[in-house]
């Protein structure tokens, strides 16, 4: 069972994003989506740090570092892009104007709590927490992109997230490298899984229970999806 | 692409029922969306909840909604010298909430930015506290202020480009650009729509995030 | 004891408003103090609905209805002005960055509180409110200017407001067509009289005792003031 | 007429003394005042309380502060990647209070605009909901955040003009523009300074009743 490389598991995200839809992408993997982005989706990126309509980055040595994403990575503008203060940023994302925050995660519970800014072990290192707590409260659907299962094996979906939590109920979506996995006030339901897996595989490294789609779609090795 | 414009006023305020909340920006004649005043008027509904900083006068204003005995709530900062919303406030047939316009328009932006309130200093001693939690901060006494929102706001722009982004014309920003933040569906009245690109990014007052319609009514 | 036109008193309030200061005239009789402004002043004039630096009116003909002030009436934008919306035009408010606002009030209380929205007595009138609570809560210093006695002759400075309060404790100066005053956590101080009245002919048509300050200044019948 | 114009980053930095508060704007290098930073570093100073976003990377940024011990405590949204302020945190000797970004802005126009507080739906249910007052608003809960203010904000702007008007560049506005209005004394840092008059009266970000000097110090 070979789950999608970062490319693949970034190019399924992208391919279900609504067109026309007002979306943020998480600082880390969740970045890489916008290089997946068919050109006419329409897709207007969110930026908190005071951007909408990022459009792609900039050629070397052609960089503003007066203008930067999230990640703090020189971008440019889009055409109809416009600048604002983070005060109107963080009201775009609290305030439920967003349609899609993509966030990347340590853990995510059954019920949609999201641990996804410490792992409650970094001995002497400083907290930080941006603004991914804001945009996991604020947008109308979170998406979760991540590793199936941490590096040691240990799964990421999770009955009860261990790690602190960034917030609680709010992950409608989990994109992993092996499955699609929708959060329904029931529990979880698999709606794609990895070709060549099996249900019972992919439950095998999941720490919740996972029930099936009506229909379940399969994920090829490249990230598309087909029924 | 995305692009938000419809073709008259009409098309502006379709969907909107009985009973509804709308936020209607401007302060007197400055960023009043008259287009859609008329067009709102015209649709034949009741027992509105409107929420703007004035009544009108007696002209192609708000005047015509309350004429048209379309309001059933008014939440208002200063409704003077507005004959037929006075009228209707003396026959019982509207209620007023009367808020300070600096109240008025920090509810509106609580509402639009996710807040479930703020604590302001305005009212603390007078009637306008009368109802609300006192909270203490820092030795000072504060009103807890609750969060607006509309289903629709409507407000008047000077130029959107076709994806929403909208600048106003000097001081009509006002209110504006507030409630456009604020309601399920914000329909913008302007002099004109343009390109994306053809806006100054760092002029931008609102962001086409907010906006949803856009259409052109050329100043009078 | 003849008391000061509006003129005269718009004059006066003029002509003690701290250069270089941020100032909110409010509607009514203290919008005339604009005319009384040195052109060297270097004052710049605040109004609620989202401009600083307010210029004269504009010539007839030329009127933008999209820039009033707060009165509704046309003005022009002095060069350095700015547009901004309203939740930031009550931020410089309710935040403290006005210097001064001058009201114009119903009733001024002994320790300041302030009545000059509603006499309380609008059969069948809406009650009507706009920014002038916002001025008298947030400016950092209050200044009142009205007639010293009400039409029927009743004092306006009185030892409690018995018309309902705009805010409480805010007054700092008030101007009369009689007397300046000043409040004071003592009580209410004569700082300057109209020309030919003693403290006691002012004392008997206020409703609050006044102390004499150090030195009391005459106020001329023009408005102008000398120690 | 005023005049906000000052000679240098020494001049808008006057004033600083021991144990006060300091806002300095920017989100990495983009608004980061780095000619007012260097200043500061030079006044000899300490015990500084800090809200910024971010703590320096390692260069001519809020490096330079820890790497002095000048700051006392941070609060702060994202000090990682913070070499030189993690060795003090490891040691000790200088205090975090971790804000989330969207609540670090709140908090500090909360305190610009006169607020007593706000209620943010962010962090409950979190280790940020620590210590902090829980409200529900229509079956929703929200935590009190309190206002932050400071001694001195310092920001990093564009253009100004001498009556302390500040435009910004693209996205350096960020905290900027808010930290602007929260603070006794403001200082900006810009490319250039014009004339009152030469800035588009639309496109002005921060009034200049926010601003108390200003001083020209080219981009590099």
């Amino acid at each position: 069972m070979n789950g999608l490389t970062r490319q693949g598991l970034a190019r399924m995200v992208a391919a279900h994003l609504p067109r026309d839809s007002f979306v943020n992408l998480g600082i880390g993997a969740p970045t890489a989506v916008a290089n997946h982005m068919a050109p006419d989706s329409g897709i207007i990126l969110h930026s908190e740090n005071g951007v909408l309509h990022m459009g792609a980055a900039p050629p070397p040595g052609e960089e503003d570092w007066d203008l930067i994403n999230a990640g703090k990575a020189p971008i440019t503008l889009a055409e109809g892009g416009a600048f604002f203060d983070s005060a109107l940023a963080f009201a775009m994302m609290r305030g439920g104007h967003l349609d899609v925050a993509v966030l990347g995660a340590f853990q995510v519970s059954e019920r949609g709590d999201l641990a996804n800014w410490s792992t409650g072990r970094d001995e002497g290192e400083p907290p930080a927490i941006g603004g991914a707590i804001d945009l996991a409260v604020g947008a109308k659907s979170i998406w979760i992109m991540m590793e199936h299962v941490a590096r040691d094996g240990a799964p990421r979906i999770v009955e009860t997230c261990t790690f602190p939590l960034t917030a609680a109920r709010v992950v409608a979506r989990i994109f992993t490298t092996l499955a699609i996995v929708e959060v329904r006030p029931q529990g979880l339901v698999a709606s794609a899984l990895i070709e060549g897996a099996s249900l019972a595989d992919v439950q095998a490294v999941t720490g919740a229970p996972l029930a099936a789609a009506d229909r379940i779609a399969t994920i090829r090795p490249d990230g598309s999806v087909v029924p | 692409m995305r692009n938000v414009v419809v073709p008259d006023a009409a098309a502006a305020v379709a969907g909107l029922r009985d009973g509804q909340t709308v936020m209607v920006g401007g302060f007197g004649g400055a960023g009043l969306p008259r287009a859609i005043i008329v067009a709102v008027a015209a649709l034949g509904i009741r027992d509105l909840t409107v929420i703007s900083n004035n009544a009108g006068i007696a002209g192609d204003d708000l005047s015509l909604w309350f004429r048209e005995r379309i309001v059933r709530k008014l939440v208002c900062s200063y409704p003077r010298g507005a004959a037929d919303f006075t009228a209707q406030y003396r026959d019982g047939s509207v209620e007023l909430e009367l808020v300070p316009q600096g109240t008025l328009v920090e509810r509106i932006r609580a509402g639009g930015a996710g807040l479930g309130g703020i604590l302001s200093p305005v009212g603390v001693d007078t009637v306008f506290a009368q109802g609300k939690q006192r909270v203490a901060v820092d030795g000072r006494d504060y009103l807890l202020e609750l969060p607006l929102r509309a289903d629709f706001a409507f407000v008047r722009g000077r130029v959107a480009d076709t994806l929403g982004n909208v600048t106003y014309n000097k001081a009509a920003r006002n209110h504006c650009a507030v409630m456009a933040t604020a309601a399920d569906i914000v329909a913008v009245e302007v002099d004109r729509t343009v390109a994306p690109g053809a806006l100054d990014p760092e002029a931008i007052v609102t962001p086409c995030i907010f906006v949803d319609r856009v259409f052109a009514s050329p100043a009078p």
